[in-house]
């Protein structure tokens, strides 16, 4: 695997688009071709080179490509955006869409996300080590295909409308999580081991939420069904179970109906 | 204006008889005229391309409420398929929806420079109207709704076919509207309440009339007006298993009735999107093709024609004024769904939906429609369409050709359903050899539509006096070709001609044109109950006032009006 | 002598009510009088007669004073603003006619800007609900002709929307409603017992920022499931007895504003009450409405829908037009820094922004159209005043129900002033000159 | 003393019609420069109807006259008509959905006799310019 290495130098104006900055536009480049892909400040197209410091080369396929970003990119979007395979680690915070609708590969942040990362995910592996922001894992505007595939990972908290209309994959939280979690969702796994506030599994159709800590208002569309004693993330503990949204539409199985559920972890 | 010579190519065209013979097309004053008629013309050398009259199109959902609806309630439908702005060509975005611009645009690529816009709701004409006005290049009109109406519902209860007429009347002309629009007959007016009616023998509650009285009605009114196109239909039980008898049971209601226009049109009765109304069977565990039974009937009436409403197994937004069966798919496929309720007049519905090649359902749907074409005797009677966007968007044209023109890009169709041998089962379409020629292919996209719509006279066709609509296609019929190519060739027309303006020049957009909005203007005698009947609606009824109901000036910034004298 | 015009449309707020008549002097250049109006929107019309109306741009001084300016200095300042920018937000498009939103939506394309409307205040959460879920809905007329039952969830027609319970909701006799607001059930669910909650059968005083739950426990309650004994502070009684009303109701119309589009969940909270409208359609007939509130933010949300293909928060600055609302609304990008210029028409972010997005608003090359003076054009650096809409130049306008309805001139605007249209068009001519475009 | 209270802000006839007569008059920072407060909530306060009060919350602060509530009861629920006065302090958040949460900011009352409320531009002006106290 060949490594690339950006390191910021120029702050953009506003907002930096750099949905080039991916294993897959990377791929089988030298560091003078990656510096002269576009990015783009508002309407003005510019050159990625005109804001980072580029250093090591491509390895020939997505698959076989590092990126390395360094500084503070909390002014630059779209990292890792639709990535297919290969790495990317993100030395700092970086803004919105950080790994939306990627297939594969692997992103590392280490720092915190602003909105929609994740968003529409297929597939890969995306960490953050410190918090994300809201929409984390969510569909995009009016897709009732969230995030299908994949996992996330958040060492901090996540915000509001995390995997909303999730269809699969994982997403753990390893702090608290605001309002609205896995609302339509229709499969997927989301685990909080920190507090939850409310709208956990509205409109749920299917999928699995677990909460370690405090939910602070519980929907009226679940259920206290049983205790279970279960593993979830490598946590071994009894979990109240409930299903829900009992509002909502839900298929059947066999004659039975099929809930989405929530486990809520019973402390002592 | 510019003359031009379009010189040498290989013309296909049902109104001078041309079938692929090399000639010249001349264009003078936006008009085709004789080639000696020109003085120094621009010269465009066609040798070795085909050259067929713009195509029109007699059925196609791109403007109005439900197809904004349709754009504005799916943001996902235009996620990275957007076009940025260059030189003369304003930004484009969506696909099963495009946008206004990109509808234009996108149907000019195809060589087509006629499109009208099938359902207009009579109190939202001025948005029709806008989003036509905002539609570059393409000649439009809207077909506003009236099987629903409850003045027509009324007076046809009573069989008041005067009455009726006067009201149509009055209607186009409030609304600027160009036929009479039919859809689920009754059955939206019952779905005001959360009913339907599923045939036509099935009564609309209150109004106290079948769908069956609503039909021949306004059929008898269309006749008495005389107007231009005749009564565009789409009739109830759309989309159901064992859907055909009501099909046929509403063709029926046409027997008997002989056109009466000037405007040249054969038929009484067009019936649109037939393959969505062709279905047997009682479940979709067991439905099946009835396209013979369709087509039996079909070729052996000529006052009928239709189009196909072909599936495209594509991703896209179905959108009706069959406000039922908008509710009833929604129940199937859980997909989010809009409503619109139109007091007094008519409903709507909109819904995605996605025809995978990998359900049964979807892949019978595709052979039916295409069933219908090629077992049609007559092409000047059966039409090309995807019923845009409901059966798949209108830019998949060129690949329902390479479907319609060669059987093995339909058996690589085949070859990709999951379920083929069960889609064999339930269709004709694998036992059907028959390859579609160019000539065949512009009687149902360019001569057939526009006779049927009344415009023989100004589209259609290449002879000198007809409007200079002109494509000219990089494609050879005389090579032998990969099913594909045609695909590509009429999905990117060389250049294109509407009205005399070169619109297309070298395969990119050259000019935004003249767009003209077509209305139809019928004259009756005066009839003071009909306008009684209005104003008294109006006052007590309506939650606008007569007087800021009819769509007046700026809307339609060039219009052209087709006059109709149905005074006696 | 006067003359009197009637069939006049009102242009304060969403239910554009079509039967004013409003009394001019004889010359045209007076308005003496309105008939019909509500009191807003009689207001509305009187204030262009007034006698200290701002009638010519206006330049902000170094020493915060106002210096006048020619229109033709506001068009050359307003198109080097928006040539210059990398991403200017061009806000507001709602008190204006569809022809100056379709001009402007032309020059944000030239310029790359962001445009926003009202409804990023407003209702804007109401369209990402009906994006995710859909909506079944009728126009007004269908209500007033069909509608035996009525909700209003989160908003107060009696002071938001005056006319509209007596037009169209609560009172009117309708073809199928001829005992008006007798044959009519009434449902009124507000965290205050609001002036509209008085004329209900029912009021359902939720705890504020639970409607979510609330409508939540109505699916429930209509699927026959066992609710918990209290849901955002109503009783379970209660919404069994509710739900049950609306189940056997013929023509159930839910009606929705700010209540649940600004509260916590915002779009969640119209999600899912369209979802209760859905259910409701398994049972018998259910509509749903936004109660849209400014004048023609519905023309400007239809507008760009065919032009772009979204109904607010479009961003045009890379040539094409892309949505995310938390990304391209204007409280956000302001929010963000993302925009590096402002131009407002036909609306007030200085009075109805949050304060921290109206300063971001000072702290930028900044440009205000408006017949007003408004803390908005207190913040501009310019501020160009013109001509009323709706009231001195007709167009295109939307109602609630996005009905279209040409709206009327009435009176002629003073002397020399110019309308959005033709500043726009004026804008447009210039920033294509500055671009060679 | 200082009373918490959960603020909602909204449309009032008297703020429509001030609106549209001119935000500039006196006649709107009557219509909307105001807090309607439950009198439960007055005796809390322990302030008399028609007085100023600074409402403050994590957002910022505004002088504004306390007045009884018009529809009510709604004891805990504070309103102010949509405007600049209650825009000083409603939680800018949007959650990413573009809205601002107008409406549900937790604020807290304090009696403030001796400041005024300023007029609707002057009061935007002068934040924007960092000249309020």
């Amino acid at each position: 695997m060949e490594t690339v290495t950006l390191t910021i130098k120029n702050q953009p104006g506003l907002y930096l688009e750099a949905d080039t900055i991916t294993p897959d536009a990377f791929a089988g480049k030298k560091a003078e071709e990656i510096a002269g892909l576009p990015v783009y400040v508002g309407r003005d197209e510019h050159k990625l080179g005109e804001f980072f410091e580029i250093s090591g080369k491509a390895g020939a396929t997505a698959a076989e490509t590092k990126i390395v970003v360094k500084g503070d990119l909390s002014r630059v979007k779209y990292i890792g955006m639709k990535m297919t395979a290969g790495e990317i680690v993100v030395d700092g915070n970086a803004d919105m869409y950080v790994g939306a609708w990627m297939q594969g590969g692997k992103i590392t942040v280490n720092g915190n996300v602003d909105a929609f990362a994740g968003t529409g995910m297929k597939g890969g592996e995306l960490i953050i080590k410190g918090n994300a922001g809201n929409y984390l894992g969510a569909a995009y505007r009016g897709d009732w295909r969230g995030m299908s595939g994949g996992k996330i990972t958040v060492a901090g908290n996540a915000g509001s409308d995390l995997g909303t209309f999730m269809t699969g994959g994982e997403i753990v939280v390893g702090g608290d999580v605001d309002v609205h979690v896995a609302t339509h969702a229709e499969g997927g796994k989301i685990v909080i081991k920190g507090n939850a506030k409310s709208r956990l599994g509205g409109q749920m159709v299917e999928g699995e939420i677990y909460v370690f800590g405090n939910i602070d208002v519980m929907m009226p569309g679940f259920a206290y069904r049983e205790d279970v004693d279960i593993e979830v993330d490598g946590t071994k503990g009894r979990f109240a179970l409930y299903e829900g949204d009992l509002g909502e539409r839900h298929r059947k199985r066999k004659g039975q109906t099929i809930y989405a559920k929530l486990y809520q972890q019973i402390r002592a | 204006m510019a003359e031009y010579l379009i010189k040498n190519g290989f013309v296909f065209d049902p109104v001078l008889g041309i079938k692929g013979d090399a000639a010249d097309i001349a264009i003078k004053d936006g008009k085709i005229v004789e080639t000696t008629a020109l003085s120094s013309p621009k010269v465009i050398d066609a040798t070795g391309k085909t050259v067929m009259a713009g195509g029109v199109d007699v059925h196609s959902h791109v403007a109005g409420p439900k197809v904004n609806v349709g754009r504005n309630f799916r943001p996902e439908d235009k996620l990275f398929g957007y076009k940025a702005r260059s030189g003369i060509e304003r930004m484009q975005g969506g696909f099963s929806v495009p946008t206004t611009i990109r509808t234009g645009y996108n149907y000019a690529r195809m060589g087509y420079t006629t499109v009208m816009e099938a359902a207009m709701p009579p109190l939202y004409a001025r948005h029709t109207h806008e989003e036509m006005r905002d539609t570059p290049i393409l000649d439009q009109g809207a077909y506003p709704v009236f099987g629903n109406n409850w003045f027509v519902l009324e007076y046809l209860k009573n069989h008041e076919i005067e009455n009726t007429a006067a009201y149509i009347a009055w209607l186009l002309k409030a609304t600027k509207g160009y036929a009479v629009k039919v859809v689920n007959p009754g059955g939206t007016e019952a779905w005001a309440w959360g009913l339907n009616c599923e045939n036509v023998h099935d009564p609309v509650p209150y109004f106290d009339i079948t769908p069956a009285q609503i039909i021949k009605g306004l059929i008898e009114a269309n006749e008495y007006l005389g107007l231009p196109h005749s009564m565009h239909m789409h009739a109830n039980n759309l989309g159901n298993p064992g859907n055909y008898t009501t099909t046929l049971d509403s063709f029926k209601l046409s027997e008997g009735i002989k056109p009466n226009s000037k405007f040249g049109r054969d038929q009484v009765m067009h019936h649109t999107h037939v393959q969505f109304h062709s279905y047997g069977g009682d479940s979709w565990a067991n439905v099946e093709s009835k396209a013979k039974e369709i087509m039996a009937y079909v070729n052996s009436h000529d006052n009928l024609t239709i189009d196909m409403g072909q599936v495209t197994l594509d991703e896209t937004t179905t959108m009706t004024a069959d406000g039922p069966f908008e509710h009833h798919l929604t129940e199937l496929n859980h997909l989010k769904w809009a409503n619109v309720d139109v007091e007094l007049e008519t409903g709507s519905g909109v819904v995605p939906y996605v025809y995978s090649p990998g359900i049964k359902v979807c892949a019978i749907q595709w052979a039916i429609g295409l069933e219908l074409a090629l077992l049609a005797n007559d092409p000047m009677r059966v039409f090309m369409t995807t019923d845009h966007p409901n059966a798949g968007p209108f830019i998949r044209y060129p690949r329902i050709m390479k479907w319609l023109m060669s059987q093995e890009a339909r058996d690589q169709q085949f070859d990709a359903f999951k379920h083929k041998d069960k889609v064999i089962d339930a269709t004709n379409l694998a036992g059907i050899d028959r390859e579609l020629s160019l000539y065949e292919i512009a009687q149902m996209t360019r001569a057939g539509p526009a006779k049927a719509l009344g415009l023989a006279h100004m589209y259609g066709g290449l002879a000198p006096g007809l409007e200079a609509d002109v494509a000219i296609y990089d494609f050879n019929p005389n090579e032998p070709c990969a099913p594909d190519a045609i695909e590509t060739a009429f999905g990117n027309a060389e250049h294109l001609f509407k009205a005399g303006v070169q619109v297309i020049r070298d395969h990119e957009i050259a000019s935004n044109g003249n767009k003209r909005t077509l209305w139809v203007n019928a004259k009756v005698n005066e009839n003071p109950q009909v306008m009684r009947d209005v104003k008294e609606k109006f006052l007590r009824y309506y939650t606008v006032t007569f007087n800021n109901y009819e769509v007046t000036g700026h809307y339609l910034p060039n219009p052209y009006v087709i006059e109709v004298d149905a005074t006696q | 002598m006067t003359k009197t015009v009637t069939d006049v449309i009102c242009p304060f707020c969403g239910t554009l009510c079509d039967d004013l008549e409003v009394v001019v002097s004889d010359d045209g250049k007076k308005l003496l009088e309105v008939y019909n109006a509500c009191a807003i929107g009689a207001e509305k019309f009187l204030h262009s007669q007034a006698k200290d109306r701002i009638t010519r741009p206006r330049m902000r001084q170094d020493d915060g004073s106002w210096k006048e300016i020619t229109y033709d200095e506001a068009i050359e300042y307003t198109a080097k603003m928006l040539a210059d920018a990398k991403k200017p937000l061009m806000y507001g498009w709602s008190s204006t006619n569809c022809e100056a939103q379709a001009t402007g939506s032309e020059l944000g394309e030239i310029v790359g800007a962001v445009m926003d409307n009202t409804a990023t205040v407003c209702h804007g959460t109401s369209l990402i609900a009906v994006q995710d879920i859909g909506i079944p809905s009728c126009t007004l007329g269908e209500v007033k002709n069909r509608a035996d039952r009525i909700v209003f969830w989160g908003c107060n027609p009696a002071h938001a929307h005056p006319r509209h319970m007596s037009r169209y909701s609560i009172f009117p006799r309708g073809f199928f409603t001829g005992k008006g607001h007798t044959g009519r059930k009434v449902i009124v669910v507000d965290p205050r017992p609001t002036d509209t909650a008085s004329v209900a059968d029912v009021h359902l005083q939720v705890e504020q920022g639970r409607d979510y739950e609330l409508l939540n426990a109505f699916r429930v309650a209509f699927k026959g499931e066992k609710l918990p004994d209290v849901v955002a502070g109503i009783p379970k009684e209660k919404i069994y007895e509710a739900a049950e009303t609306l189940k056997s109701g013929r023509f159930v119309i839910i009606f929705f504003g700010m209540g649940v589009t600004q509260s916590l969940g915002k779009n969640h909270n119209i999600d899912e009450a369209i979802a209760v409208t859905r259910d409701l359609n398994e049972y018998t007939k259910a509509a749903i409405m936004p109660m849209r509130g400014h004048y023609n933010v519905t023309g400007s949300g239809q507008v760009w829908g065919w032009l772009f293909g979204f109904p607010y928060a479009v961003d045009l600055s890379r040539g094409f037009a892309r949505y995310n609302p938390g990304e391209t609304t204007s409280n956000d990008l302001l929010r963000r820094d993302e925009v590096d210029a402002v131009f407002v028409l036909g609306s007030d972010p200085g009075a109805h922004f949050p304060f921290s997005s109206v300063k971001k608003i000072y702290d930028l090359p900044s440009v205000a159209i408006d017949p007003h003076e408004t803390p908005t054009t207190e913040v501009c650096k310019v501020h160009v005043p013109v001509a009323f809409v709706g009231v001195e130049i007709g167009g295109c306008a939307y109602r609630m129900d996005n009905v279209p309805i040409e709206t009327r001139k009435v009176v002629e605007p003073p002397e020399g002033m110019m309308t959005d249209e033709e500043f726009l068009g004026r804008v447009l001519a210039r920033v294509k000159e500055i671009k060679g475009v | 003393m200082a009373i918490s209270v959960n603020l909602i802000t909204g449309r009032t006839i008297q703020q429509g019609v001030s609106m549209e007569a001119g935000k500039e008059k006196p006649a709107y920072t009557t219509a909307c420069g105001i807090i309607e407060l439950d009198p439960a909530d007055f005796k809390k306060l322990g302030a008399y109807r028609n007085t100023n009060v600074r409402v403050t919350s994590k957002y910022g602060s505004v002088v504004v006259k306390a007045v009884e509530a018009t529809q009510g009861p709604h004891p805990g629920v504070a309103y102010i008509p949509m405007g600049p006065w209650a825009n000083m302090v409603v939680n800018p958040n949007t959650y990413s959905t573009g809205m601002p949460t107008f409406k549900g900011t937790p604020v807290e009352v304090e009696v403030a006799k001796n400041e005024p409320v300023l007029g609707s531009l002057e009061l935007v002006r002068k934040a924007c310019r960092g000249e309020l106290a």
